[in-house]
């Protein structure tokens, strides 16, 4: 696996004049008309400002103002409005034909389901498996993503390969692109989503702060055989960490740290901190009936897959359903245990 | 200026939509700006045509939404549109347009200068707006009981004027189509939105019968009638393609539609 | 296209000066106010029994055609549209476009969301039953949401996502 | 004309020729019954520049937070709130109404020769209208403002506490007065024309008043729908824009679009009618191929409704209507080119005066080359999905809003201040405070276009360190802008309170306005004008009439 080193040398000063590195086959096509844009946008602005200046210069007002009047130049003005015309179908013509090759994908591209959520992305790979705030891709692999979004409108932006999409809640946008440079590439979410109160840490390490901001993640473009072996095992503990290590992890990565502190705070969502084992006072209305409970492993099992099941009192019932495995709710448990 | 002109602008509440109705000294109807009154008349009628303009770009936004919606929920709609009353909204079609003939009629009498004729014209147009409204209230009345209500209300029947929900009322929402409450909160907002044009009809239809009665209007000068007018000429316009649209919808099952 | 140009009608008042001084309109006979009348009555008992027929798609262009003729007639005649300015007619004629472009550009988008991808093959919607998170919860059917939402995705219930109504 | 006597509400009676129309009635109550399009036209002034000052300090504070990476003066919500209120103020409540209701309303009768606005009293009616909506809006300010951002975009703005309701609701409001003012001008322009001032001889800043007003009128009550069914929405949960109730959220941004992006041609527009005017007037020249500016005026109008959904391209929308429309959007270049070509054109064997109002004029025309160019890589599918809510888009519209249409208002203020006030103001300092204006409003946008293209996200709190040495740069010059402004607001306060008396026509001008006494009387004209030359036929104008005295 490669180290997760996350963002320090990320992004080296970009090559091709003020892109980020591509590392996508797309992404070259595009830089290609951004650069003839940007060429001619330069031409027509320095012609005209060259030529402002210096017809301000030259005709100054002088003493002896004789208006003239202004002769009449109707085939240069029909020029000027029918060799554009030529030009800007051009621009359509290409820039539509590269738009297409980042919506239609091929039958055999591997599908993943990418869900934006206020304030962090999760993945779905096609065997099922669920991981935050990272995705591992391989390289020279045409990759559909299928986007939804379960509350407000996000929008999956990965710059690296010039490609963004709305994640729009109650439907499912697609987005094409195949990654083709190994290493670690950020993606944000270009579209407003809001922000937490207060100035809680991002679900991703190094990660800008501030919800819309916050909401990055990371995709890692792996050699093949490196993805298979990947993709095979479910989310195991990496090595060297022990469960409760693991389980502070991953109330990192699935952005639990947004809404529930662990140091006593008021949050969106109760504390962590000395709440294992103690008995909890639930809101009987929303939790069909139950007064109140023990926070024991099944209660916490039961929060995290369905939340709005039991809702403890003085607190709205806005957390999402969480799809991870035991093993990792297991290790969230055993990182609850360490907080007294 | 008499304070009849300051009175005059701020009556037609936020709306303000009629440019105002000009008062000036020689002759009196006639604006110091104005050269002639045909040229007062010309611009008071091209001002209002272009308010017209504006709230049918105003009103073709819902129709838009209705547009799409009823591509996507073709089944929920027929299903809504059923439950609907089409006699009594057929009524109010046939009702709309009477007042649509006494309006006209009441602007060619106006223009004849015939002042007692004008008042019977305008007072059948208040009538016929009136009984339009006591139509919708029944007929709102009856999707309250029946809890085809919009958005979060749907499906509980509730009592129009308490808004209480109505213990023990069957309400069939359960048995229509989904999507259906989509349906009935178009239904709301077109209609809701229409019926409060034609209570600012009717403010301005009775502000114009006060001013007739008080012999403002001669053959002359009759421009604040025939502004009216076309706002209740633009007002039966509307419900002219809300009636169709919203009582006669007839539903394709998608395999016919190839 | 300059409309400083006075009505040209035969009435009595014949005062020179800056265009026609005095205002006259055309003024209808009863009998055209009253023909005009019975025409939209007719056309709205013609509109309720056509929509008793099923027509199929017809229904829906029958029923605008129809209500696009009483506006028509409601505009010409008792809006004097007629024998009024034709500017005021313009403006009438760039509001019906401008809304007629909005309901075309819109309806093309609304309808073609997943016609583009069926050539290839995919589809942009899933017709595979799952619903998108946060899509239709149907707000009367409380009892079964209820106990039915655990995954988001998890649950294949009947209604497709909203806008995969069409059959392919 | 017979002596009138002046009347206490100063418009019922004719007022008299020779007092001008600031001291023609005296008190606030003159000026809160005002009838008069000029009076009007101050009022307006005032409150828009209030509010600019307002969004302009919230701006600050946004740019002043990018300052460094993580949290530099306030919380992520707190920042939200602030450039919600910088867009919501700075488009709803400054940029629409300030060149058609302000200075157009000032100008327009003037230009036509007329007395007064074809509606006097609704004219007012829609500055009290204005007023109501912006109290709408500062109620909300007030009580914890908006964190939705100024597109309102649903489910979002459905779904997130704070005063959202007041807001949309001064929108709302706000939105009628801007209907009614271009009801009003169109009225006028067709019905007010005084004699001999055919079609081919108004100015071209008439004509794109006029092309604004039908943009006002047809595209205004489409965002009055949407507002309205945003706040159903929010109250009854009406389900039109609810994904869970079966509503769609793109259809909310296609009605929202559909209103905006004509407003932002109801912004340009005027901006380059203004920029007709100065650039004739300090070129003595008539502008070159006047024919195809208007025509291309009334073609940006028309093409303004085909486009909208440009801003839409990665919003889940069919690939279809993204090529239907991003075909459409590259129509609207070639009016834009057009009219750009003919400026310059204009320019060429002219005899032209630098003055401060011509600085301005020439400073549009360098950056709504940057604004409308820029504006061909975001019509371009490829391009626009990558730079679509990047900072390359902040950049992109604030280098054709404040680079282009803001400029044209200082430049046209300048322009008209001596008509306006009766007053000059200081020369050398206005020439200074362009400079600095120049220099601070180009150091805070282009910056930002590298930091779009390097792929810097819209709206963000906090960035990544490598997006940190261009937004310092950004920043600074932000304060250098800021200083720049108050300057020259301190610059016409000082004018009003010791300028020179203005000569009647200060800059040597033949258009039509400059034919009235400066400041002029309450009818404009001492008597009722005919125009027997074009507003920019210098070569027929007389000497006298362009004569300072």
């Amino acid at each position: 696996m490669i180290h997760l080193d996350l963002l320090s040398g990320l992004t080296p000063p970009p090559a091709a004049f003020d892109l980020p590195p591509a590392i996508a086959v797309e992404s070259s096509q595009v830089d290609w008309l951004y650069n003839m844009i940007y060429y001619v946008s330069i031409f027509f602005t320095v012609v005209i400002t060259a030529l402002m200046l210096y017809w301000v210069r030259k005709y100054r007002r002088q003493k002896t103002d004789k208006r003239m009047e202004t002769p009449h130049y109707p085939r240069l003005e029909i020029a000027w409005t029918v060799i554009p015309c030529f030009f800007v179908v051009f621009l359509f013509h290409a820039g539509f034909k590269v738009f297409m090759t980042q919506a239609i994908a091929a039958q055999d591209a591997l599908e993943i389901r990418v869900r934006g959520q206020k304030w962090f992305w999760s993945f779905k790979y096609p065997n099922g498996r669920e991981e935050n705030s990272h995705l591992y891709l391989p390289v020279n692999k045409q990759v559909k993503f299928l986007l939804s979004s379960s509350d407000v409108i996000h929008a999956f932006f990965v710059p690296g390969a010039r490609a963004k999409k709305d994640c729009v809640p109650g439907m499912y946008t697609t987005l094409v692109f195949t990654p083709n440079v190994l290493g670690e590439t950020p993606v944000y979410c270009a579209e407003y989503c809001g922000a937490p109160l207060g100035y809680p840490e991002p679900a991703l390490e190094g990660a800008p702060h501030g919800g819309h901001s916050a909401m990055m993640a990371m995709i890692h473009v792996v050699p093949q055989d490196e993805f298979d072996k990947f993709i095979k095992e479910g989310p195991k503990r990496p090595e060297g960490l022990t469960d409760a290590e693991w389980g502070k992890q991953l109330y990192r990565q699935n952005a639990c740290i947004t809404c529930h502190s662990v140091d006593g705070a008021k949050g969106t969502g109760p504390t962590w901190k000395g709440m294992f084992g103690k008995p909890v006072e639930l809101n009987a209305a929303l939790s069909g009936g139950v007064g109140n409970v023990t926070a024991d492993e099944e209660y916490v099992h039961e929060s995290i897959l369905k939340p709005q099941a039991k809702v403890v009192m003085g607190f709205n019932p806005v957390m999402p359903p969480y799809t991870l495995s035991d093993k990792q709710i297991d290790a969230i448990i055993a990182y609850m245990k360490t907080l007294e | 200026m008499t304070t009849e002109a300051t009175a005059d602008h701020d009556e037609h509440g936020e709306h303000g939509g009629d440019p105002e109705h000009p008062h000036a000294d020689h002759p009196k109807w006639l604006q110091h700006h104005w050269d002639t009154p045909a040229q007062q008349f010309d611009a008071a009628k091209l001002g209002m045509w272009a308010f017209l303009g504006q709230e049918l770009l105003f009103f073709s936004g819902l129709f838009v939404a209705y547009a799409i919606y009823r591509t996507w929920f073709g089944e929920a709609f027929a299903a809504g549109s059923h439950e609907l009353n089409r006699t009594m909204g057929a009524a109010n079609t046939c009702v709309l347009l009477f007042s649509s003939l006494t309006a006209a009629l009441g602007v060619r009498s106006s223009q004849l200068g015939k002042k007692n004729e004008t008042t019977i014209w305008i007072v059948l147009t208040i009538g016929c707006a009136f009984a339009f409204l006591v139509v919708k209230y029944f007929e709102y009345q009856a999707k309250f009981h029946h809890g085809l209500l919009p958005g979060t209300f749907f499906g509980t029947p509730r009592d129009m004027l308490t808004f209480e929900p109505l213990v023990g009322a069957h309400s069939p929402a359960a048995e229509l189509p989904n999507h259906t409450n989509v349906f009935f909160s178009l239904y709301f907002i077109m209609t809701g939105l229409h019926a409060l044009h034609v209570i600012i009809g009717i403010g301005i239809w009775i502000w114009i019968l006060k001013r007739n009665l008080r012999g403002d209007f001669s053959k002359r000068y009759f421009t604040p009638v025939d502004i009216t007018a076309l706002y209740w000429h633009l007002v039966d316009l509307v419900w002219i393609y809300l009636f169709p649209m919203m009582y006669l919808i007839d539903y394709v099952p998608p395999g016919h539609r190839g | 296209m300059s409309d400083a140009h006075d009505h040209d009608h035969d009435h009595d008042h014949d005062e020179d000066g800056y265009g026609k001084d005095e205002v006259h309109a055309h003024i209808g006979s009863y009998k055209q106010y009253g023909a005009v009348f019975m025409a939209l009555l007719a056309f709205t008992l013609l509109t309720v029994a056509v929509a008793s027929v099923h027509l199929g798609n017809a229904n829906l262009a029958v029923a605008v055609i129809i209500a696009s003729l009483k506006a028509a007639l409601v505009c010409t005649f008792f809006m004097h549209l007629k024998d009024d300015n034709k500017f005021n007619s313009l403006i009438l004629i760039a509001a019906v476009t401008f809304i007629g472009v909005f309901f075309a550009l819109t309806l093309n988008d609304v309808s073609y969301r997943e016609k583009l991808d069926t050539q290839s093959g995919n589809r942009i919607y899933l017709e595979s039953g799952d619903k998108a998170p946060g899509s239709w919860d149907n707000p009367i059917k409380k009892e079964e949401k209820k106990e039915g939402e655990a995954a988001p995705q998890a649950s294949t219930s009947a209604s497709a996502a909203p806008s995969a109504s069409h059959a392919p | 004309m017979a002596a009138i006597t002046t009347d206490q509400h100063g418009h019922g009676g004719h007022g008299d020729p020779n007092v001008d129309y600031l001291h023609v009635s005296k008190g606030i109550w003159s000026w809160i019954y005002t009838l008069d399009h000029k009076r009007i036209g101050i009022l307006y002034l005032v409150s828009v520049i209030t509010f600019f000052i307002v969004a302009g300090l919230a701006a600050l504070l946004v740019r002043i937070e990018l300052f460094t990476p993580g949290r530099t003066i306030v919380d992520p919500d707190t920042y939200n709130r602030l450039f919600t209120l910088h867009g919501v103020v700075m488009v709803f409540l400054f940029i629409i109404p300030a060149i058609p209701a302000s200075l157009g309303n000032f100008v327009l009768p003037m230009m036509l020769g007329a007395k007064d606005v074809a509606f006097p009293r609704l004219n007012l009616l829609s500055y009290y209208i204005y007023l109501l909506g912006s109290c709408f809006a500062i109620y909300s300010l007030i009580s914890g403002a908006v964190d939705t951002g100024w597109t309102f975009y649903t489910p979002y703005s459905t779904t997130t506490n704070g005063a959202v309701i007041a807001m949309v609701l001064g929108a709302f409001i706000a939105g009628f007065s801007s209907i009614l003012t271009g009801v009003n001008f169109i009225t006028t322009i067709h019905k007010l024309r005084a004699p001999g001032l055919t079609w081919s001889r108004l100015p071209l800043f008439l004509w794109a008043i006029y092309a604004t007003s039908i943009l006002q009128v047809l595209a205004t009550p489409v965002l009055a729908i949407t507002l309205l069914l945003l706040m159903l929405e929010r109250t009854f949960g009406i389900g039109i824009f609810d994904p869970h109730k079966g509503g769609d959220p793109v259809l909310f941004q296609h009605f929202f679009w559909f209103y905006s992006h004509p407003a932002v041609y109801i912004m340009i527009l005027p901006g380059m009618g203004i920029i007709n005017e100065l650039i004739s007037t300090f070129s003595h020249r008539k502008i070159m191929g006047y024919r195809a500016v208007f025509i291309s005026s009334l073609a940006l109008a028309l093409f303004s409704f085909l486009v909208w959904a440009h801003h839409m391209f990665t919003s889940g929308m069919s690939e279809y209507a993204n090529m239907v429309f991003s075909a459409l959007t590259f129509l609207v270049a070639i009016p834009s080119g057009v009219k750009v070509f003919n400026w310059t054109g204009t320019l060429y064997k002219a005899s032209i005066w630098a003055a401060s109002p011509m600085l301005y004029a020439l400073a549009f025309l360098f950056q709504f080359c940057i604004g409308g160019l820029t504006g061909l890589f975001l019509g371009m599918l490829a391009t626009d999905i990558h730079l679509h809510d990047t900072y390359f888009v902040v950049a992109h519209f604030h280098y054709v809003m404040v680079g282009s249409t803001v400029f044209a208002f200082w430049g046209g203020l300048h322009y008209w201040w001596p008509k306006i006030t009766g007053k000059m103001y200081d020369e050398g300092t206005a020439k200074k405070v362009f400079w600095i204006v120049f220099v601070g409003y180009n150091g805070v946008f282009l910056p930002q276009f590298v930091l779009g293209s390097r792929g810097m996200p819209r709206r963000y709190y906090d960035y990544l360190p490598q997006f940190e040495f261009l937004h310092k740069v950004s920043t600074m010059f932000s304060w250098v802008l800021a200083v720049g402004l108050f300057w020259m607001l301190f610059m016409f306060i000082q004018s009003l309170r010791n300028g020179k008396k203005a000569p009647r026509n200060p800059w040597n001008s033949a258009g039509y306005e400059w034919g009235t006494p400066t400041p002029p009387p309450l009818e404009n004209f001492t008597s009722p004008p005919t125009f027997t030359r074009g507003p920019y036929d210098y070569h027929l104008a007389t000497d006298a009439e362009i004569a300072e005295d």
